[in-house]
């Protein structure tokens, strides 16, 4: 039904073989793959810490400066051991029956996986810790809708049992030989399995813990752009570990992908940057590096299919529309996701997605589609896209009743007039005399 | 001439301002301090090592205004700057000689 | 003539022949060159977002923090996408029976490009964005000369066309297949391409826009320079990234490159550090970190062809001479150059273009001169750099010329004063209370 | 007498050789191989500058703050052309009759080391520049111990006689091919030789300095946690060159190695913050970032012998064990070691030493001992870490006595009240206003 | 004694000291503020949300001066701070009881 | 009610602190500033350009006391921050019309 455009899928399957060393089809060892898709790692692991924290931190109040910081840092060490623990197999294991939702609890702790362990032609341990890198920052991401309010304690409760329901099976059932890779899907490196679904998940929790005191009223600007400057700066070069190790190998697509990645996102850069000039007259540090990863967000899905020409278009494109979404629409619905992770990242993972099934056409300069047709193909990303987002929605909403009812989901209102960094961590961000 | 000086709560800004535009005082002056007083600060907490900290951030207003306006005045910071609890800070007057506005050498109420 | 002593120009070439795919006599694709270039080019779009931005940011009053980041952001962005659209093909093209002096505007858009194009061993696509990280930067370095008081609208327009005229022609002189490649001039990373390029440019932006208000009056001390430490760190850890990648493969060559780049930074640092030590009585942070520059620029045209001990000369013969230039020349001369793009990198570029000539002979530890002798050499690294810094004094007043005409090259005398984060882009850097 | 159960050993072997061309029996260059140690070593020295500057610099008061990266720096430098200088040779030279011991000044300025030497499968210029990054970050380390007090000269005259006397031979004892290797202990990236070894020097200097004045008296709060966290992050990231890299390929020990790391890491990251939770009712940023450092600290010596498992279990007992040793040990015994470079490192040294003899059994999911059974081998780390600690304990002594009645170690009481930015550099930190 | 307290644009400060200096003013304690008054703000811009910051950041000066130089004193500033266009911020004179130097104990005007 | 006003060493506010809170000094307000007098400041030096930093970070104190109390006040300042050197600062004491507590609305010496 649809043609396999990559070498993931195959490499992915071997992957899982490796998990069941007594069928050891492995390929050989490739040092140069395995060269590559360590540093990835290394590359995806710094779009976190330090790159998505300090872009996070920047923008808030400096009395949260520190609660945004040590969040993203907690999940990552969180997400870390669930993963090792059981959230690999979960979206990478072989759910048998079940296969097509998810990937079972059959092999905890990552038995079987040795220094031999192969997937495809770079070790399974290097695989295991390059999906655990996505397995950080797509939670990581959902920090930017609740900041500056929620209750430490709450959100690591969230971030756990939300890797577990929701992260671990929409990662299955794309990339771990679940129903929506199988239906011919593309999401080359997460459009919708880490930005949709955190940007989602993200507004959910916005809605739900409510706006910030004096939102509206008093002005919260961002109190050290400069720090999100680097991380936006960090996120843009960690984005090559994102997209061309995504790959898993060093080859023609991941060098593809490392050019189309560098094109949108510059691309969205200045779509946003000049709509801003034109709408307010001048151009802002925010907007250019919003636009940015607005456009890193958007080549996602597309960065193993796309070619320059396409991903012109899809950067152009998602600077553009996150500019709106984050600015008009934003305004227009009035809810208060502090940071914009639905704006950015659920809006540019949306465009992404469907331009994914336009662009990666053979005769747009793409490497070809999973479906027959474009319109075929952007129904089938819709479907992707539609389905992600009906399951984090409804799932992110349950997962946080049960946390307010059980601890409460957020913080009292002196705790948040004092700030975060105070009430929760009893240290201060900047002691500057 | 009257300085009054008003300690208050850094959140309250905004409410304060408003006030004494609406009783109209068009200048004020504002510095950020920081307050030892009744209020109990809070502990921080670094490597295992705990200490107090016994000053709060505060911000000082400080309006030179007319006599006749004073107690208007110090009605409108009192009314917009309470809330009740510990902390909320101090009002000052004191006596002010004389005024002089830099751009245009005016003296006195003029200056204001 | 000459002996080519690398693989550089041999991989270049096939580069060329990649555009072509009628012609395609294309190397195996290697995994560990590509892993490594994907990496290099990873490291060297860091050393300008957040390395370089860092490195100036923390130099310039706090007034103007976002200014100068917000400059070095776009420029990324614009020149990513003019590389794309003509760029490359103006510095890499054939430019036919031109081709010593441009590459022509044959293939734009990239067109021709596919996963399979090769260049050397490793995808062109890799290529592409690699010296399309080398077009970022250059610019990018041109903002220490005019910070703080030009206008953003002038700043781009100018970068643009900068681009076009200025750094495509010289860049395919010497990489492209152009006359000062031919003629034997060595230049393995870009001391003349980039550094001598960008720091003249440089300093006749700051003479053209005039001195800063107050300047030689009031003290316009470094704001920041943790963050100048920040960038410098990265500036030198992603020039790895920038010399040991333009060996375009993962060798002997590369390695040395790597090793030699390392000791020339310290080297400079020291002599740098030491230098100020003697003659003002205490060793500065600022001071140390220039050097660290200044030794990297210098190594850069030289990484390709000398050894440890060329690489310990160079490094502290740019350290002293940098001092001097960036310290008692500037002030003897009495230009302000805002953050000294010339006296470091124009100086430093200048010092490691000449001795290049000298260190990589045999007899001294290099691995061979494209002339016969280090007097021939030396001389023809003297015509690379004077050919270049006429070519870019002339063409970079012209440009400055017209635009001041234009749009005017200066922002007023209350914006300076207020300060360019506010009056260009309606934000402030720093907002901590 | 034991088994040797990675390639690194022989690569080790492979690069000695490759010293003297005479014997010239290199292995073929694997690119990918290469790649990978490019990479590893501009991680490395990321984690020197900025990551360690930056860790440190966050913790110190605010006059104090460029002082550190000062520090870190100059050390950056001045080790870097005495590694070139005679450095690489003490510790990986050939000693002859005396080689358990050192190895000699027999080439010294790298001689014989050209574009073609080989170490194992990467170029000797690679693997000499990796090794000096550990030779730089070694001796960065210790200044926690002594920050905020030491003049800025003693600083650089011990650095540079610490590395020759104390780091340099224990290099050798352990990697070189000195007795300590040869008697089987495990110290895979350098929990010995770095961690304990600095952590140990730096409590030396801390006593020997005495206490900053006012400790324990007035508060001493870490003036900018951003800035800690970000160095502690980069820290993170660049540990998995530290340690992966190590291992001086691309390959399966290099991915477990790299896993490993990730899972220590996080494991006590939360072991310490959960930890703080219980005992002070708050979790810190502080807590956390500690944490996170002490896990690699206690990964290091291990990560290329064990499993996941094993992995899991020493971050845990580092983040528990560094928990207490920099807050209640350091307590009761009123030492005042500024930033906690024995809390952290040599405390999670010694955990990590020891129990690399448990968890590298094959029984325990690691890849094998050196020595026969568990009890055996810890005995043989043990004995590795008392005989580090004692030389170091020593030798550091002596040299900061000889030092302080030459130039006198510590800066006067106006100096430290005035801060050492001003006082030993003629700089401020910020100048925000 | 008379406390002379300044309000003035953070550039004029190198100006005004110099004057201050000329005059013969020893001793001057400065602070970072924010002014509101009649010179308008800017305004600001995050992603796509606008709004006016409507204090603007001055200095305080303050020099505490014997009765006979109070007018030289006030004159030195102004002339030294004045642009002549709105914001240049104001002077403001109060009568000071008493002086003392911490270093020596001296008192009254001995201790400016 | 007098308003006395210290400015003194930044590290001794500590000193200070406990001084005043020794002779039953509740309220203190703290303002950062920079001082300009005999003391001499230090010299910068960035890329080769040396230049002085004339002025010195010093804290300024501020506290309403009663009449009664300003002598002990003043006196526990000056001995908790003296150190002898240059620089040690200056009280200065000043009379205060009316005090509010803005809490309670308290006025006077009920409100201090
Ligand atoms: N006597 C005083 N002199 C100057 N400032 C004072 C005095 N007392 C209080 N303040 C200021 O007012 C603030 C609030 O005072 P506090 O005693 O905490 O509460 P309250 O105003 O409710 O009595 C303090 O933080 C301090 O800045
Ligand atoms: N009545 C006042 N009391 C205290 N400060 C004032 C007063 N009026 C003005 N200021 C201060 O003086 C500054 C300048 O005043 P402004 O009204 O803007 O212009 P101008 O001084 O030219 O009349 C203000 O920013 C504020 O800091
Ligand atoms: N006349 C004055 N008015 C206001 N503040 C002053 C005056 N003289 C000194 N100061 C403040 O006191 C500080 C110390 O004064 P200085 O002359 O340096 O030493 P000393 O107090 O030992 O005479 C100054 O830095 C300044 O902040």
């Amino acid at each position: 039904m649809f043609k396999k455009t990559t070498g993931r899928y195959v490499a992915l399957a071997a992957g899982l073989l490796g998990m069941l060393p007594s069928l050891a089809l492995a390929d050989e060892l490739s040092a140069g793959d395995t060269a590559w898709m360590l540093t990835a790692t290394a590359l995806v692991l710094f779009m976190t810490i330090p790159g998505l924290s300090l872009f996070y931190a920047g923008m808030v109040r400096s009395k949260n400066v520190l609660s945004v910081m040590m969040q993203c840092f907690a999940i990552t060490a969180l997400m870390s051991v669930l993963w090792v623990i059981y959230g690999y197999n979960l979206a990478f294991g072989d759910g048998g029956s079940m296969n097509a939702f998810w990937g079972g609890f059959g092999k905890l702790f990552l038995s079987g996986m040795t220094v031999d362990s192969m997937s495809g032609t770079i070790p399974e341990s290097v695989f295991m810790t390059f999906q655990m890198t996505f397995a950080i920052i797509t939670p990581a991401l959902i920090v930017g809708g609740f900041a500056e309010r929620m209750k430490f304690s709450a959100m690591l409760l969230f971030m756990g049992i939300w890797l577990t329901i929701v992260y671990a099976p929409i990662c299955h059932w794309v990339w771990g030989g679940g129903w929506l890779g199988d239906y011919g899907v593309l999401d080359f490196a997460g459009g919708t399995v880490v930005h949709i679904n955190a940007g989602v998940a993200g507004l959910v929790a916005a809605l739900m813990l409510g706006k910030r005191k004096g939102f509206g009223k008093a002005a919260m600007p961002p109190h050290n752009l400069t720090l999100s400057v680097i991380g936006a700066s960090m996120l843009w070069v960690g984005w090559f570990g994102f997209n061309a190790g995504s790959e898993l190998a060093a080859d023609g697509t991941a060098g593809m992908a490392l050019a189309v990645t560098q094109i949108a996102a510059a691309a969205a850069a200045l779509a946003w940057m000049f709509a801003e000039w034109v709408v307010h007259g001048k151009p802002s540090v925010l907007g250019i590096i919003s636009g940015a990863v607005a456009g890193l967000v958007a080549i996602t899905p597309a960065s193993g299919s796309v070619g320059p020409m396409g991903a012109l278009a899809i950067g152009a494109a998602a600077g553009l529309g996150c500019y709106w979404a984050a600015t008009s629409l934003k305004r227009a619905l009035g809810y208060d996701d502090s940071l914009d992770v639905f704006g950015v990242h659920a809006a540019g993972g949306i465009i992404g997605a469907l331009l994914t099934g336009v662009f990666s056409a053979v005769s747009l300069g793409g490497s070809g589609l999973a479906h027959d047709t474009i319109s075929e193909q952007v129904i089938a990303q819709g479907i992707g896209v539609a389905s992600t987002i009906a399951y984090t929605v409804v799932a992110s909403y349950l997962i946080l009743k049960v946390i307010d009812a059980v601890v409460g989901l957020r913080v009292d209102e002196d705790s948040e007039t004092e700030g975060l960094d105070v009430s929760q961590h009893d240290e201060r961000g900047y002691i500057l005399t | 001439m009257k300085l009054v000086t008003a300690i208050i709560k850094p959140f309250k800004l905004d409410d304060v301002r408003q006030a004494l535009h609406e009783v109209g005082v068009a200048g004020v002056t504002v510095s950020e301090v920081k307050g030892f007083g009744r209020q109990k600060g809070h502990t921080e907490l670094y490597r295992g090592a705990e200490y107090t900290v016994d000053f709060l951030p505060k911000l000082k207003l400080e309006t030179a205004v007319r006599v006749e306006m004073v107690e208007q005045v110090v009605e409108a910071i009192q009314k917009a700057a309470v809330t009740g609890k510990m902390g909320d800070g101090k009002i000052f007057i004191a006596s002010l000689e004389e005024a002089i506005r830099i751009r245009t050498g005016e003296t006195g109420r003029e200056a204001l």
